[in-house]
C-alpha cells in the first residue's frame, strides 16, 4: 500500500482504459501485412481486443504494428509516421524482419535490421509470418504490458 | 508522333479549357508509403489540378529486400523461400516458376502425380489470390463486408495448405523434382468439396459486387488501359486479357500439364463500360476463379498414385547456361532468368520479371486527366504486390 | 480522357438507372441480411479455443540436445544462417552414447543456439535432421519484450520445461 | 524458347541492320539460345525487330543485366502477343566498360524500357543514353555503388543507419564456430 490507494486505482482505471481501446494504424509493409489483415477478418477477429478500429492516420492511433520488412529507404518514414503518432504510443514489431531483419540480414544491403534501430519496440513478436494468433497473443502480451504502467504512481510517488 | 511515355510537362499540360482560363496551380499530392489505397508501400507523387490528376510518379524502392543479391548466395533449394517472399500471395506460383526453371536446366523428369497437384496447388493458390484481390479491392472503394466474406473463403484455402505444406502463407513447398508432402484423400475429397462451394461463392460475390451498379459506377470507363498501350508496356496477365487480348500463357504455351485440359481464357468483353477499364480488369480475375475451379476438377478426375519426387541429385550443381522461363501467376507473367557458370551450388544470376513491376510502369500512362478517386480505383484494379515490383 | 462522366440520355434512362442501382443495392444487402441466421460461427476466440494445428504446421523450432549428433546438417541447410552449432571431440575412453534411432554420438555438442527472431520457419533444416532430434514445435506463442530473449540456447537446462509446456497444451 | 528460327532471324538481323553482327548461342544440354548483337546497334536492331513484316515483336518483356566480372551483358526479353502464335527470344548486349558503360536507349520504341532500363542503371550503373529520366528506381538516389555487380561492397552507414550494425550481427555464436572450426584444422594437421 507503499503506493497509495486513489493512485494505484486512477492508474488501475486508466490502464484499463488503455490497453481495451488501443488502436492499431493501417501500416503495413510486406508479408506479415497480410496476416495482419486476416487477424482484423471475420476468421481471427482482433476487435474483440479492441484493437481493431484500423486507423488511417497515425494522429488518431496508439498501436503500430510494424508488419513486414524495414528498409533504410522505408526506415526515415517509419520513424516520421511513429513520431506522428499521439502519446501514448506503442509499437508492435511483427514477424522476422521487423525484429532483426530476419531471411534478410545477412546480404539484405537495403534492409534495416530490426525496427528497433529506428523506433522503440515494445512487443517482438516472431513468426515468418507470425499466424494471426500470434498477433492476438503479441497483442495481450502488450495489454499485459499497460496493465502494468505506473503512469500517476511514477510521478507523484516517491520512492525510496 | 510523341512516343508512349511521355506524357509532357506537367506544367504545360492543358487539362480542359476552363482550368486553362483560372490558371489554377499544379499541387503536387503525396500519395503512400503509408496509405491504405496503395497495397503496400507503394509512393506515388501526384501533380494534381484541384481534383483532377495531371501526372503520376510512381516511386518504388520502399521494400526493395535485395532478393536477387541473396540469390546469388544462396544454394539453390535454399532460394526457395525466398522466391516466397517475392509475390506472398501467391507463393505457390512463385516456387512453381522457379523450380521449373532451375528443373528445366537439370532435365529433371517430375511424375505425373507431381505435375498434377502442382497444378491443384497453383489453381488453389490463383483462387486465394484472386479472392484477396476481390476483398482489397472492395475495401479500396469503400465496401467493407466483402472483405470479410473474401477472407473467410480464403481461410479455407490456407488451411488446406497449411496441413499439406505446414505453412500459411508462405509454403516452401514446391521442391525441385517435385513436392515436399502428398496430398491425402481425404485432403482432396475436402478440396472437391471446396470447388462447390467456390463456384456457389463466386456467384455470390458477383451478384455482391460485381453488378452491383454503384460498382459499375465507380469503375467502369475509367482507368482504361488501350491494348496498344498494354503491348508497349509489356502488360501481362489480367491486364492484358481485361483490355481484350485473348493471351494465356496456359494455353498459348502450354507448361507442366496444361496441355490437357479443358478452360476457357476469359477476356474483357466490356460487358460494362469498355474492354480495358477497371471493371473489365476486375471482372477478368472473378471469371478466372470459375476457371480454376473447372481445371481443378479435372485434375481431382485425372490423379492417380504414385511417386511424388523425381530423382535429384542431393547437391544441386546446374551446367553453365541460362533459361529464361515464363509462367501465368495471378498477376500475369512471372518469369526468372536464371544464369549458371557450371560448378557452382549457387545460381549466378536470378533475374525476376515481375508482372507488377510493368503494371506499375503505366501508371503515369493512364494517371493524366482522372480524379484521383478514380486513381485510387485503377491503382486497386491492377492488383499490386509490392513484395514483387521492388523485390 | 477517361473521366467517368455520367451520359446524359432520355428521362427513361434516369430511371432505370435509379431502378438499377436500387435493386442491385438490395440484392448485396439481402446476401449479407441472410447471414443474420443462416451464418455459421467462424470466428475463433482465440485464448480461450484454440484451433488444432495440423501435423506438418512449422512454428517454433525445437532441438532435443539428447539426440542430436551434431553433424550440422541443419546449419549447411539453413538459407538465413540463423543456426549456430558448435561440438568438440571426446576426450579418449568416453562410452559412446547412441541416440533414440540407434545412431552413434560422436561428438560433445557445446553450443546449440537458435536466432528464432532471424528464422523464416522454411522447414529445411528440419527435413535434413538424419536423427529427427530437430523439429517444428506446434508452439506459436513466445512475443517477447527484448530482442535478446529471442536467442534459444538447447542446452539450457530450463529447455526441458519448457518442452514440457509443449507436450502438454 | 517459342516459336523462333534462331538462324533465320539472325540472318535476318544481319541482312537488314548492318553492322549489328548477330551471333546464335547455341549452348549445350538444355539451356536457351540467344542472339548477341553489337551494343551499338542496339537501337537499330531492336527498332528493326519491332518493325518488320516477317517476325515482328511487338512487346518488350524485360530487361536484365548480368555482371561476368570481365564484361557485362544486357539481355532484352523480345516477346510477341499474339493469340495466334507467340514468340520469345533473349536479345543480348556486352558492354566491356566497367568505369563507364553506356548503351543507347530504347525507350522511344517500347515504353516497357523506361523502368526497366533504370533498373539496371540502379543494379549494374550501365548509363542509357537518350533515357528521358535515368534516376535511381529501387535504391534511394543518394546511395553508393551499384548492388549487383560482382565486386559490391555495401556501405556502412546510411543516412545515419548503420547498414549492418555489429549488434545484430550474432558475431558471438559465430565466432565461436569459427574458432571450433580452427581448432579442428589445426587438430587434424597435427594428426597428419
Amino acid at each position: 500500500m507503499q503506493d497509495g490507494v486513489v493512485l494505484s486505482t486512477v492508474d488501475e482505471f486508466l490502464n484499463w482504459g488503455r490497453k481495451n481501446s488501443l488502436w492499431p494504424m493501417t501500416f503495413g509493409l510486406a508479408c506479415c501485412a497480410i496476416e495482419m489483415m486476416a487477424t482484423g477478418a471475420s476468421k481471427y477477429d482482433l476487435e474483440r481486443f479492441g484493437c481493431g478500429a484500423f486507423m488511417a492516420t497515425p494522429r488518431r492511433s496508439d498501436l503500430m504494428i510494424v508488419a513486414g520488412t524495414v528498409t533504410l529507404k522505408m526506415a526515415t518514414r517509419v520513424k516520421v509516421l511513429y513520431e506522428q503518432m499521439a502519446e501514448p504510443k506503442y509499437v508492435i514489431s511483427m514477424g522476422s524482419c521487423a525484429n532483426k531483419g530476419g531471411p534478410y540480414w545477412q546480404h539484405g544491403y537495403h534492409v534495416l535490421k530490426g525496427v528497433d534501430e529506428v523506433v522503440p519496440v515494445d512487443v517482438y513478436v516472431p513468426g515468418c509470418p507470425p499466424r494471426p494468433e500470434a498477433l492476438i497473443e503479441g497483442v495481450m502480451t502488450l495489454q499485459k504490458k499497460i496493465a502494468n504502467e505506473r503512469l500517476l504512481r511514477n510521478k507523484w510517488v516517491k520512492h525510496a | 508522333m510523341q512516343s508512349k511515355w511521355d506524357i509532357g510537362e506537367p506544367e504545360k499540360r492543358t487539362i480542359n479549357s476552363e482550368t486553362e482560363q483560372l490558371k489554377s496551380e499544379l499541387l503536387t499530392l503525396n500519395m503512400g508509403p503509408q496509405h491504405p489505397a496503395t497495397h503496400g508501400v507503394l509512393r506515388i507523387e501526384i501533380w494534381t489540378d484541384s481534383e483532377i490528376v495531371a501526372h503520376a510518379i510512381p516511386h518504388l524502392g520502399y521494400l526493395h529486400r535485395c532478393m536477387e543479391k541473396h540469390a546469388e548466395n544462396l544454394d539453390y533449394r535454399g532460394v526457395i523461400p525466398f522466391v516466397d517472399r517475392l509475390d506472398y500471395l501467391a507463393a505457390m506460383n512463385m516456387e512453381w516458376t522457379y523450380v521449373q526453371a532451375v528443373e528445366q536446366m537439370l532435365g529433371t523428369e517430375v511424375p505425373r502425380r507431381a505435375e498434377l497437384l502442382r497444378i491443384l496447388t497453383g489453381e488453389l493458390q490463383r483462387i486465394a489470390s484472386h479472392l484477396m484481390a476481390f476483398g482489397t479491392y472492395a475495401l479500396d472503394l469503400g465496401a467493407f463486408t466483402p472483405f470479410l466474406y473474401a477472407f473467410e473463403t480464403r481461410e479455407k484455402i490456407l488451411r488446406l495448405f497449411e496441413e499439406v505444406s505446414g505453412a500459411r502463407l508462405l509454403y516452401n513447398y514446391i521442391w525441385v523434382g517435385g513436392l515436399w508432402n502428398d496430398w491425402t484423400d481425404e485432403q482432396l475429397e475436402r478440396v472437391g468439396q471446396f470447388c462447390d462451394f467456390m463456384e456457389e461463392e463466386a456467384k455470390k460475390y458477383n451478384e455482391l459486387v460485381s453488378y452491383n451498379k454503384i460498382f459499375i459506377e465507380r469503375t467502369a470507363n475509367v482507368g482504361v488501359f488501350s491494348l496498344q498501350d498494354c503491348l508497349d508496356y509489356g502488360a501481362t496477365g489480367p491486364v492484358l486479357r481485361g483490355s481484350g487480348m485473348k493471351w494465356d500463357l496456359r494455353k498459348n504455351k502450354p507448361y507442366s500439364l496444361y496441355s490437357e485440359f479443358d478452360f476457357d481464357v476469359p477476356v474483357g468483353d466490356g460487358e460494362h463500360g469498355q474492354a480495358g477499364d477497371c471493371w473489365n480488369r476486375y471482372m477478368v480475375r472473378m471469371k478466372e476463379v470459375v476457371q480454376s475451379v473447372k481445371i481443378i476438377r479435372q485434375v481431382l478426375e485425372k490423379l492417380e498414385p504414385g511417386p511424388i519426387m523425381g530423382k535429384v541429385p542431393k547437391i544441386i550443381k546446374l551446367p553453365k547456361g541460362e533459361v529464361y522461363v515464363r509462367q501465368e501467376c495471378p498477376r500475369g507473367e512471372l518469369a526468372f532468368h536464371l544464369v549458371s557458370e557450371g560448378d557452382a551450388k549457387q545460381p549466378y544470376r536470378l533475374k525476376v520479371k515481375s508482372p507488377c513491376f510493368t503494371h506499375v510502369s503505366m501508371l503515369p500512362r493512364v494517371a493524366p486527366g482522372q480524379m484521383i478517386a478514380d486513381f485510387v480505383a485503377t491503382v486497386g484494379s491492377i492488383d499490386i504486390v509490392l513484395g514483387e515490383v521492388d523485390r | 480522357m477517361s473521366t467517368n462522366v455520367h451520359q446524359t440520355g432520355s428521362v427513361k434512362d434516369y430511371f432505370l438507372d435509379l431502378y438499377n442501382g436500387i435493386r442491385t443495392s438490395f440484392v448485396g444487402m439481402w446476401i449479407t441480411f441472410k447471414y443474420v441466421w443462416s451464418a455459421k460461427h467462424v470466428s475463433i476466440e482465440y485464448p480461450e479455443v484454440r484451433e488444432v494445428l495440423p501435423e506438418r504446421s512449422r512454428m517454433r523450432l525445437f532441438n532435443d540436445a539428447q539426440n542430436c549428433i551434431s553433424c550440422t546438417q541443419c546449419a549447411m541447410a539453413c538459407p538465413v544462417d540463423c543456426i549456430y552449432i558448435a561440438s568438440e571431440k571426446y576426450p579418449e575412453g568416453h562410452e559412446v552414447q547412441k541416440t533414440s534411432n540407434g545412431q552413434p554420438i560422436r561428438l560433445k555438442l557445446t553450443q546449440f543456439v537458435i536466432d528464432t527472431s532471424l528464422c523464416c520457419y522454411c522447414g529445411l533444416c528440419t527435413t535434413v535432421c538424419p536423427t529427427e532430434c530437430l523439429t517444428h514445435s506446434h508452439d506459436y506463442e513466445f512475443s517477447q519484450y527484448t530482442i535478446d530473449s529471442m536467442k534459444y540456447d538447447y542446452l539450457a537446462p530450463d529447455v526441458v520445461a519448457w518442452r514440457d509446456r509443449i507436450v502438454k497444451s | 524458347m517459342l516459336n523462333v528460327d534462331f538462324q533465320k532471324l539472325s540472318d535476318l538481323i544481319n541482312k537488314n541492320v548492318p553492322g549489328a553482327n548477330a551471333v546464335v548461342n547455341t549452348p549445350e544440354g538444355k539451356s536457351d539460345s540467344s542472339i548477341t548483337v553489337e551494343a551499338s546497334s542496339i537501337f537499330a536492331v531492336v527498332s528493326f525487330l519491332k518493325t518488320n513484316s516477317e517476325m515482328p515483336f511487338n512487346s518488350l518483356h524485360v530487361i536484365s543485366g548480368v555482371d561476368y566480372v570481365e564484361h557485362m551483358e544486357v539481355c532484352y526479353m523480345m516477346s510477341h502477343f499474339d493469340p495466334e502464335g507467340g514468340r520469345e527470344f533473349i536479345l543480348k548486349i556486352k558492354v566491356t566498360d566497367r568505369v563507364n558503360p553506356a548503351v543507347d536507349s530504347i525507350v522511344s520504341l517500347y515504353a516497357a524500357a523506361n523502368f526497366q532500363e533504370r533498373e539496371v542503371y540502379d543494379m549494374y550503373g550501365i548509363k542509357f543514353n537518350n533515357h528521358p529520366d535515368l534516376r535511381r528506381i529501387l535504391c534511394p538516389d543518394d546511395w553508393e555503388g551499384f548492388p549487383l555487380r560482382k565486386d559490391y561492397v555495401a556501405q556502412k552507414v546510411y543516412n545515419g543507419m548503420e547498414v549492418f550494425p555489429d549488434s545484430k550481427m550474432n558475431f558471438e555464436d559465430r565466432e565461436f564456430i569459427v574458432r571450433q572450426a580452427m581448432i579442428k584444422k589445426a587438430q587434424t594437421q597435427s594428426a597428419q
